[in-house]
């Protein structure tokens, strides 16, 4: 049963050093507050998972707190590079950042292994790529009633899935609409769910394209409206598509990215969360 | 209309949704692939259907979607399904008539490379943003378009990294992996169109762009760039062209 | 593209004597009324696939069109037995019955390898059951990462699947809600979809729980108001409970099956549809 | 309260409902363990969260469904997934506490069959409905709890048809087969309560409704069926138990 508790204390419970932290959000209700709350906490060696890491982890990896990650697309979507995440695997800075790399369609398998407790899943993919040749969680299987061999991912069960949603009620039940991505996939592949949302009402009417976590499979529950801030959540606030074009220059220098961590993120009740 | 009224861009994406007439159903991917999409539906082909990785299917935006999972995608769909189901039952499943794909680097059969770059001896490699969608959207669309500007950096001689497969090493490479469609049938850039030739499965200059020479595009491209038997001209832009393109644009800049 | 027919005419051009068919539907949105169009034509030496047959697949299995069966628990829920199911397969009357028996967990996944358009699903079942002992279309793979061994099940696509849906617009985009089941799955996996719709609309505003699709992926939509009778389309119809009690004493005996069904199905324009 | 006021069945019925206190998810099949769950809700677990295969997650129906699709499993649910996602995101998953079979036939170590009685030399298989969900309920779930009305037709030496695997043929084979669940912990009838041996996995006797004796239960046993060391006797329904139950079972009466 979900916990409605503190962004604070949430993260602090949930979230380990070493752990592997899955973040998901396909564009659309991204976990900023929380990721925000993780540095400012300090909460280091994690390995992050995503299909699609943007500036969020950009910004956990600029940390310092990341030693992997696990992903299929890495950038600013329609801007540019992730410079956090290109200093870290270029030159090591502020570490070195160890990649298992994937496509999308591996990645989200790869979830749908981890939510279906299984230890695998089978598709039609990764055929004349060399991305298999540097990873050691795809192979092979035999189908055993065609003799087709297909790809096998191995399963991602994140250690903790954090996502941000649009609303809850007081039980801890969450409600998500819109691009709801991979997230149910990502919740509950994982042992421990954070689940940040905008807004706590007393009933969760139905809502077209509503997903529905039941609190039964989530741990915590936390009230941060604007906590997807620049991403968005549909019906509560809109992308901050300036807020990734003005990224790019501060992620491009080392101190400028400092500086910005410093004022936006460390400083308790910053502006930019 | 004379080559002083339209970018080399322009022609680059003009001719990009020119690509997708006929075609039901595009996957199309975040930047020129997106933009030449949209502008099909503003001309050659009002009823294509856009599906985007994030989910969405039949999307209708009415302004370039700064990323593939921008909220107007979702609120102008047909269907928003989940990320699994999209990669499993809609891509996977075949469903889909046209992949779109930009590319950092490609090869002369078509092979792309987004996921690293060498740099030279005792440089580090060069870190792209990685796959995405791209090996299955390459493996499984009807066919597949690519659109990338045309630099010796982009269409190289040999990949540094195999990220998707194009047409491998040649014709069968394809059929040997099982990949059940055709692959890359065009390449559209800034200074022309590349097609592979069916005998060999490497691609030639097939078509320039008004004003654009041989010597341009081959001194643009890494390899040693043959040409079709026939190399056309592609028609330069209509009025309505470039106004839905710019319109287009315009609109999408709005709130960045 | 789908076309708006009429259920005579894309029953007769879309469903061919000998085909594998799934009318899917799990007690909700069951397409009574093409099945007996069916039945109507006589296309018969019919594979029938349906993870829970029941009164239809009684009438089509009693009026002889049926000779085998893919399915995984075939009763009157909450009644009793399909006793034409159980004549045919006990006494070959008015045929034979070949079985293809599984768990609903096996043909889920047997529809969803079809819909992805794998050879084959992998989940963690049937073990210690006789189930597998009794098909060729359960086996098992071992996953190449942990060495775990899995029940691999063979995908299922239909020749045809025919479902019922609440409506569709003038394009043919069809919406369904409320219980939608294995429906999009079964759809998904065949090679041509025929859909009974209670009513055709302007536009498909979106409803929670819906379930949309799209135009070209369907070969045929028929509107046939009330087409899942006995069955129910919520929003406008409610289940025939009554009916589905009344059917038993008339299943239990072939000459009151053959008298319901001519009286009924065969007859043109007859009340039960 | 005497045992005049209610009857065998109503028994079983409480007596099954009572076996879900505590339990926060129920896998519920149709028929009897539907009743035992609905009324759970109604007396010893109002928060008990319904689960049916259908795709319904928290169902609060306020009558009996006939069928595991009836409306009001929908319209009464917190959430409605597709079939396949139930099974395998939910059942598969680990995330139910118990599931709840009824069975044709059990065999002494609860292993069920659904699917073919033998009737005799010469005569053809008799058929049963088939496997339903129960190999991956007994499978998956945290623990299973069985109902049926006990008879030797019903409880028998062997059975024709391993549909749904219970313990096998004793301890141990759950463990190797890799089942994640404890599997079934208790069957409840008509007549009284059993309960595997923790030593042998063997069902036994453990208790009585009030009036059976332990003879009544054993010819009604088509296996020698041993006692537990202490043989108690179940609570008779309460009055308010009792009132639920038949509320429940008028509500749903009304249309059929």
């Amino acid at each position: 049963m979900a916990e409605i508790r503190s962004l604070h204390d949430a993260v602090a419970d949930l979230v380990h050093e070493g752990d592997t932290v899955a973040m998901e959000g396909f564009t659309h209700l991204i976990p900023y507050a929380a990721a925000h709350e993780v540095i400012r906490q300090g909460i280091t060696d994690l390995t992050l998972a995503r299909m699609t890491p943007d500036v969020v982890y950009d910004q956990l990896i600029g940390a310092g707190l990341v030693r992997k990650l696990i992903f299929s697309w890495g950038g600013n979507p329609g801007v540019g590079s992730l410079h956090r995440f290109r200093d870290a695997v270029e030159n090591g800075w502020p570490r070195p950042l160890e990649l298992d790399e994937h496509s999308h369609a591996g990645m989200a398998n790869r979830y749908v292994a981890g939510a279906s407790r299984l230890p695998f899943a089978v598709l039609r993919g990764y055929r004349g790529s060399d991305l298999a040749t540097r990873t050691d969680t795809v192979s092979s299987v035999v189908c055993p009633f065609t003799g087709e061999e297909l790809a096998a991912v191995a399963a991602l069960n994140p250690d903790v899935t954090v996502v941000h949603a649009q609303r809850a009620d007081r039980q801890g039940n969450v409600q998500m609409w819109g691009l709801t991505g991979v997230q149910k996939e990502a919740a509950l592949a994982a042992d421990r769910v954070l689940v940040t949302v905008e807004e706590m009402v007393d009933e969760l009417t139905p809502r077209p394209g509503g997903v529905v976590l039941p609190t039964w499979v989530i741990d915590a529950v936390c009230v941060v409206p604007g906590g997807a801030h620049p991403s968005y959540a549909a019906g509560y606030t809109v992308r901050d598509n300036a807020f990734y074009q003005a990224w790019d220059p501060i992620a491009r220098d080392r101190d400028a990215f400092i500086q910005w961590i410093d004022e936006n993120v460390r400083t308790e009740g910053a502006v930019a969360r | 209309m004379t080559t002083e009224d339209f970018t080399r861009d322009e022609l680059m994406e003009v001719n990009a949704a020119r690509a997708l007439a006929g075609a039901r159903t595009c996957f199309v991917g975040i930047g020129l692939p997106s933009t030449a999409a949209n502008l099909a539906r503003a001309t050659v082909n009002p009823g294509l259907v856009l599906i985007y990785e994030s989910g969405t299917i039949g999307s209708k935006p009415t302004r370039l979607p700064l990323s593939i999972g921008d909220g107007e995608l979702a609120e102008t769909a047909d269907a928003v399904v989940p990320v699994p189901e999209m990669f499993n039952y809609w891509l996977q499943g075949g469903r889909i008539d046209v992949g779109f794909l930009g590319a950092a680097q490609v090869d002369r059969f078509a092979n792309i490379n987004t996921t690293v770059v060498d740099r030279g001896p005792g440089k580090p490699e060069g870190r792209l943003p990685g796959a995405g969608g791209a090996p299955e959207i390459a493996s499984n669309c009807g066919k597949v378009l690519m659109v990338l500007r045309h630099s010796t950096r982009g269409f190289v001689r040999k990949l540094d990294f195999v990220t998707t497969l194009g047409h491998g090493s040649g014709p069968g490479d394809r059929e040997r992996l099982g990949m059940p469609g055709a692959g890359p049938v065009e390449v559209i850039t800034d200074l022309g169109v590349l097609r592979p030739d069916p005998a060999t499965a490497e691609l030639v200059l097939s078509a320039l762009h008004p004003g654009v020479t041989v010597e341009q595009v081959r001194d643009a491209t890494g390899w040693d760039l043959r040409s079709a038997d026939t190399v056309g001209v592609t028609e330069p832009p209509t009025a309505a062209e470039l106004a839905a393109l710019r319109a287009l644009k315009s609109a999408g800049k709005e709130d960045r």
